[in-house]
């Protein structure tokens, strides 16, 4: 990079290079969607006790990454855009667990 | 400090080459304004994402402190409605990322078409949607708005969800915090629909300038954001049915 | 103008004889906390000294006129260490020191002496165990721990003792606690902290430390007749708690004797502490957790006992030792007065409509 | 031809997408706020000369303060550097024509104006009395007075920082010239994009808890409400969460100017420049670690107060790391000074002064005592006055030639700088001793032993008062009447300064390469000797 070119990245993936998703990925990404849609509306009928829970929001997140991932073409994206779906996913982890780590501790001990 | 010489190299000599009628006057090439929409576009999902994040950063505290409540505030939505609702917006999704592949590909008619389903499924879901709320409206699950605990202090009042669930009736401290439910369903669905509402408006206007064919001139660029847009509004559906529906449906 | 000028002659006045720079010491705390911001002032004193004798002494030196020609200086890893480990280990040593007081601030010793408090907009209302009350005020004995247990009716306030160094928010619906030990007799300022609306800057009052002996003096003088529990004792009467809580084998209601600090597990499993703010919770909202073997029939008070009610409860409840005194209150409950005896808790859609 | 003379009229101002007018607009209507704000700061500063309430009562005063609260912060402190100096020479630093979304740019502007009109239309309606921090329940049972209005206007003007954010980003990402590497941009460039992490990922929770106080008001239920089953602490988790790095908001864009002005009159390359670019993102990350130390007596979880306190230790180091860098900036240095320079001294030792007091406050020990007193007044205004609006009025007075064209007078604004220096400190010093004795702060009245020192204190705002009415008058007596600055008065190296003042619509002639790096003086004498000959 004697001539360093500061748009990142942008002459290989502009819009005329842009990648195309094969539609039948898509399709099979619905397929798959309205499928684990029905599997967590079944699975909530069965008493899993805590799991209920945990199941319901496993499926969700396979859910919106299977989303994220095809239908917004971020597995076909470029690292800054990967890292920004990750920065915001991290910052709304932060915002829950640093205000969980008050809610929980408050337990302990007797004030 | 009269001296007001310019020290600029130029990049490329003034004038420039032919731009595509699409590229505006301060971008340098296509692929970077491309690049700079679309990376707005991912930004501002980012707010939208802590947006969303205090909604679900409250439900969180909220369901674990009133958890009885929260299961027969669940129990009063529609698993039906719900379930159809998930559906819709799913389908919708796809048929968004076919307009977009549509797009790319210049097909006008596939992309005209794909954003008709894709506007008829959002209005569907807000259809559903409002069937939902007036129900809840009926039997007066509006927080604040006459709101009523009769049906969980005695869940047989209700007889087509009693019948469905058994629940046992809650003691009426609990059974007022189903208005904590409530107000964290409506602040969440209300949100969210917002959300479609105005995507919906955005999608009527596109189907006009897709028939005229601004999308598929290789300046897809609209399409492509609008449909980041679509899916993330996707997304926070695929969250809200779990945490909202789903709450221990067994009996 | 004619405003201004009797400030001034006012301001005059006062110039020299009124003009404290630092609030006084006057309990236990207050020197602990005292030496910890004498060591923040001092560190910060040295590394402002340190930063604008730098800037004054550069730019002394490496002025234009002195040093026309400036030498391009990359910069420094060492130094750049330097002043990154120094500031951090110094701020590390506050950090340690700083939450050493604090959980000794908020850790109250076994042997205090409980006072509750309640704040209200826009008024301190303190309730000491021989049933003496006060308003905006506070009477407390020197040379004892003496712990508040406070909460707030309405919005947050803050119950501030600038002489004692000691600060605690009183929140709605919760029990929070402070304590200290005052050292010195005298009359300080009560402060509430925390904005609260309209009259924030009237709720205020006195903190009255006295020697033992008149403090002695003062609850004799201020008491009501009635200690906190027998009012309390009272209440449980009217409010028809026996009727469940007779102790009785028969009864619906758990026993309440010495359960005050016992481990109670629920029926969800979980095990926990009686504490106030547990008895709190299992008056005003019952059915959040029910003790195991017992029914969610218990129904709320909320909204029908004020914080001053639920404080006397606790008191009684700590109280009890025995189921002795639930049973004679049971049969004495016909001798009070015909309206209160009948108290029924109201329905609850009752109070669920009004919001 | 430049860009304020391109095109002529109203509407090519109010349909303008080029980046330096938008500045130019934004830097028009928040002055026009500091001046409320400061107003109000006036009538806060009377009211405290005597121990009673007698200038106006407890329920006025409460909206006094309030308001100068409300308006300092959002609509004065969070786009005052950003918006107007961000907005005018960030693409032009960057080397690019503008920002990467014009129109969202204008936007942006456009939702300031309404946020602005709505605190407006609040405090003509009668005013609201929340305090700046909206607490709960308070806010939303039991006062009267127009929160949802004030509310919708501190979102309203959220979006407007959202919007500003975003494109900065974008900008910095995708706009480089070419050569315009990472380590070649600015530190200016460096910390906005830093301040710009904070206003995408802070606001949006800010705006959300806005949304539910308004919804609880209207609807009269309670999710904050503890009497309704709400939770008043979570509230002030979401609140904090957004008002800490709001803070840092407040103070980043001011330490980018700082860098720029101390190299630019030290003629030397900012000392330690990696150390001070990563610095600035060490804060934004570190900002969103630390908010409950606002919430430390309110009855958090002890343990959890642990790990707050010890992260605000950690976000503190990287300020401590600016400001020695700066000052050896100067080491070696063939240092002048000129106005910008004074301010930014005076910011330089009024934030070491306010940052090292935010770290006593950071200790929960010592928090438990200065709490919610004076103490924190004079902590942050020593940080927002003393800090960001020096930094501010310093940027001001740097680029003042860039943005008009023409210089200031420079003996009247370096009395200016002294007046508001000497002013502030005569102000704000004597709150901290009021905060140690413990004189709660909004408070209408107080006991009379606190007099004396609230007397200086408002003297002090009163000659600050004149410090911040003087540069009003000789800027704009400049404009017509101050020497013609040309391009690069300062002899500095950002790009800014390598086209014509004022510059052309698209900034520069033809677009730039960057072919040295930042803070290059070498290069720019190379360039001097190159070019002066050719320019007649
Ligand atoms: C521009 C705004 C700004 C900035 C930059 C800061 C910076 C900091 N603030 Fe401040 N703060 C506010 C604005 C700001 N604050 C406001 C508005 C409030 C009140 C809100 C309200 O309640 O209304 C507040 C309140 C506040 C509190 C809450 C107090 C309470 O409510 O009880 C705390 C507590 O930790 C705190 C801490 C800090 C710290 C640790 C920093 C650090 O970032 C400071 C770092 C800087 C330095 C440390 C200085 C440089 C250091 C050196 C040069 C080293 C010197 C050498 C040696 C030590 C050897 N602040
Ligand atoms: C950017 C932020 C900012 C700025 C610049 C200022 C500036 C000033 N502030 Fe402010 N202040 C806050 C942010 C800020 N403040 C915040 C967030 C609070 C907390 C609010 C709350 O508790 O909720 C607060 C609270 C606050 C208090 C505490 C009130 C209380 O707790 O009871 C005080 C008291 O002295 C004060 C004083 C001042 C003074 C003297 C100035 C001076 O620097 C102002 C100097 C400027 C002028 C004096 C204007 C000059 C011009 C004129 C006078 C011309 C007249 C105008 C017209 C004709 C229109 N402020
Ligand atoms: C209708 C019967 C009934 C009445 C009236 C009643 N309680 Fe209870 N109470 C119960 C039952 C049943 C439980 C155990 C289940 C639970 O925890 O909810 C209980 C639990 C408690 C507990 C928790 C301690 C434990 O061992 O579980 C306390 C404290 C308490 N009650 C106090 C009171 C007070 C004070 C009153 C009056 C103001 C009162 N109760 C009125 C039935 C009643
Ligand atoms: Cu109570 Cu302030
Ligand atoms: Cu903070």
């Amino acid at each position: 990079m004697s001539e360093p070119h500061a748009h990142d990245n942008a002459a290989a993936h502009g819009e005329d290079e842009h990648h195309i998703v094969s539609w039948r990925v898509y399709l099979a990404i619905v397929l798959i969607l309205l499928a684990a849609t029905g599997t967590t509306a079944a699975v909530s009928y069965v008493d899993l006790g805590i799991f209920n829970a945990v199941v319901a929001l496993a499926i969700g997140v396979t859910k919106a990454t299977l989303v994220v991932l095809f239908f917004m073409h971020v597995k076909y994206s470029t690292k800054l855009t990967k890292l920004t779906v990750a920065s915001g996913i991290f910052t709304f982890l932060v915002l829950i667990g640093m205000t969980l780590a008050d809610y929980i501790t408050r337990a302990w001990g007797n004030w | 400090m009269s001296d007001s010489q310019v020290i600029v190299h130029g990049a490329e000599k003034a004038g420039h080459h032919e731009h595509p009628s699409y590229q505006r006057h301060h971008f340098e090439t296509t692929a970077q304004q491309f690049d700079a929409t679309n990376f707005a576009m991912w930004i501002f999902l980012l707010t939208e994402i802590m947006f969303f994040g205090g909604l679900f950063m409250a439900y969180l505290i909220f369901r674990n402190w009133y958890y009885p409540a929260f299961v027969e505030g669940s129990h009063q939505l529609s698993m039906f409605w719900g379930t159809m609702n998930t559906t819709v917006l799913i389908v919708s999704s796809f048929t968004m990322a076919m307009g977009v592949w549509c797009a790319e590909k210049k097909l006008k008619n596939g992309l005209v078409w794909s954003l008709i389903l894709t506007f008829l499924l959002g209005l569907g879901f807000l259809g559903i949607k409002s069937i939902e709320w007036t129900e809840k409206v009926e039997k007066h699950h509006v927080p604040g708005f006459h709101y009523s605990i009769q049906a969980f202090t005695n869940p047989a009042s209700d007889p087509e969800v009693y019948k469905e669930y058994h629940d046992n009736p809650l003691p009426p401290d609990m059974a007022a915090h189903t208005q904590v439910y409530f107000f964290l369903y409506f602040a969440m669905t209300g949100m969210h629909a917002l959300h479609m509402v105005i995507g919906v408006g955005i999608l009527a206007v596109m189907i006009f300038l897709a028939r005229a064919g601004a999308y598929t001139n290789g300046h897809f660029t609209f399409v492509e954001n609008f449909g980041l847009y679509w899916h993330f509004v996707d997304i926070i559906w695929i969250f809200l049915y779990p945490l909202l529906y789903l709450i221990s449906r067994h009996t | 103008m004619s405003h201004i000028s009797p400030v001034l002659w006012q301001f005059l006045q006062h110039w020299l004889s009124n003009f404290p720079l630092w609030p006084p010491e006057a309990s236990t705390i207050a020197p602990q906390m005292d030496a910890l911001i004498f060591f923040m002032i001092l560190v910060s004193l040295i590394g402002l000294t340190i930063v604008i004798l730098f800037i004054v002494g550069f730019s002394v030196l490496y002025r234009k006129q002195r040093h026309p020609v400036a030498v391009q200086i990359e910069g420094s890893t060492l130094l750049e260490a330097t002043w990154t480990i120094i500031p951090l280990g110094l701020f590390l040593v506050m950090f340690v020191w700083g939450s050493l007081i604090y959980f000794r601030v908020y850790t109250p010793p076994a042997n205090a002496m409980n006072i509750y408090v309640v704040g209200k907009q826009w008024m301190w209302k303190a309730e000491h165990p021989g049933g003496q009350h006060e308003i905006n005020a506070l009477h407390i004995p020197v040379g004892r721990p003496i712990q508040l247990t406070l909460i707030s009716q309405d919005v947050f306030h803050s119950f501030s003792i600038p002489a004692f160094r000691v600060k605690r928010e009183a929140i709605p619906g919760r029990y929070t606690s402070v304590w200290f030990q005052a050292t010195k007799p005298g009359t300080y300022h009560l402060f509430c902290t925390q904005y609260c609306g309209t009259n924030h800057s009237a709720m205020i009052g006195q903190i009255v430390a006295m020697t033992p002996d008149d403090y002695k003096k003062w609850l004799d003088e201020s008491n009501s007749g009635n200690s906190l529990a027998q009012n309390g004792e009272r209440l449980f009467a009217s409010l028809s708690c026996n009727a469940c809580h007779s102790g009785r084998a028969d009864a619906r209601g758990p026993s309440l004797a010495n359960v005050f600090g016992s481990t109670l597990t629920l029926t969800t499993g979980e095990k926990v502490n009686v504490d106030e703010a547990y008895l709190r919770q299992a008056i005003l909202s019952p059915s959040e957790h029910v003790t195991q073997g017992y029914v969610p029939i218990m129904p709320t008070y909320q909204g029908q006992i004020s914080e001053d009610g639920v404080f006397a409860l606790i008191e009684y409840i700590k109280s009890l030792n025995s189921n002795y005194r639930v049973e004679q209150t049971l049969t004495t409950t016909d001798l009070l007065p015909e309206s209160e005896g009948k108290a029924a808790p109201a329905t609850a859609e009752k109070g669920a409509v009004k919001q | 031809m430049n860009y304020l003379s391109k095109e002529k009229g109203l509407l090519s101002w109010l349909l303008t997408g080029d980046h330096k007018r938008i500045a130019i607009l934004y830097l028009i209507s928040i002055t026009f706020f500091f001046f409320i704000g400061g107003a109000l700061a006036g009538l806060i500063r009377l009211e405290l000369l005597t121990p009673q309430p007698d200038l106006m009562a407890a329920d006025t005063y409460n909206k006094v303060f309030s308001m100068h609260g409300i308006i300092m912060v959002f609509l004065f402190l969070v786009p005052s550097v950003p918006a107007t100096i961000g907005n005018f020479c960030l693409p032009m630093m960057v080397g690019a024509k503008d920002l990467a979304l014009p129109k969202i740019n204008l936007l942006s502007w456009y939702l300031y104006v309404a946020a602005g009109v709505l605190m407006l239309y609040t405090m003509i309606a009668g005013g609201v009395d929340t305090g700046w921090t909206f607490t709960t329940p308070l806010s939303t049972h039991y006062l009267n007075s127009h929160v949802i209005s004030a509310g919708m206007a501190a979102f309203i003007a959220g979006f407007s920082s959202i919007f500003t954010g975003l494109n900065f980003i974008v900008t910095t990402h995708k706009m480089r010239a070419p050569g315009m590497t990472w380590f070649r941009l600015p530190l200016f460039v460096w910390s906005h994009y830093a301040a710009s992490i904070l206003m995408i990922l802070g606001t949006p929770v800010l705006a959300i808890s806005l949304v539910l106080i308004m919804l609880e008001r209207v609807a009269g239920i309670g999710v904050f409400d503890p009497a309704k089953g709400g939770d008043p602490l979570l509230f002030q988790h979401l609140f904090w969460f957004y008002s800490h790095p709001a803070v840092y908001i407040m103070i980043l864009p001011g330490m980018g100017v700082i860098s720029e002005v101390v190299s630019t009159f030290a003629r030397k390359r900012v000392f330690g420049y990696t150390a001070v670019a990563f610095s600035s993102v060490a804060i934004a990350v570190f900002a969103f670690f630390v908010w409950e130390h606002h919430m430390f007596i309110m009855g958090v979880s002890n343990y959890s107060t642990l790990v707050f306190s010890l992260l605000t230790m950690l976000v503190a180091v990287p300020s401590a790391i600016k400001i020695f860098n700066w000052t050896f900036t100067l080491y070696q240095g063939s240092i002048t000074f000129e106005t910008p320079m004074l301010y930014a001294f005076g910011f330089m030792g009024l934030f070491t002064i306010g940052g090292l007091t935010g770290v006593f406050l950071g200790t929960t020990g010592a928090d438990i005592h200065l709490t919610e007193t004076y103490f924190i007044v004079a902590h942050f205004h020593f940080v927002m006055v003393g800090g960001m609006l020096m930094a501010f009025l310093s940027g001001i007075h740097f680029w003042w030639p860039k943005m008009t064209g023409r210089m200031y007078p420079e003996k009247i604004s370096q009395l200016a700088a002294l007046i508001t220096f000497l002013g502030f400190n005569l102000t704000f010093f004597p709150q901290f001793i009021l905060g140690m004795m413990g004189m709660p702060r909004r408070y209408a009245a107080y006991p009379p032993e606190f007099q004396t020192l609230n007397v200086f204190s408002t003297a002090g705002a009163t000659v600050l008062g004149v410090g911040y009415l003087l540069p009003i008058l000789y800027l704009t007596w400049s404009l017509k009447y101050g020497e013609i600055a040309g391009g690069n008065p300062w002899q500095a190296t950002g790009l800014e300064w390598q086209t014509q003042s004022p510059p052309l619509t698209e900034n520069f002639p033809e677009i730039p390469i960057m072919d040295h790096e930042a803070y290059d003086y070498e290069w720019l004498e190379r360039q001097r000797e190159k070019e002066v000959p050719s320019v007649g």
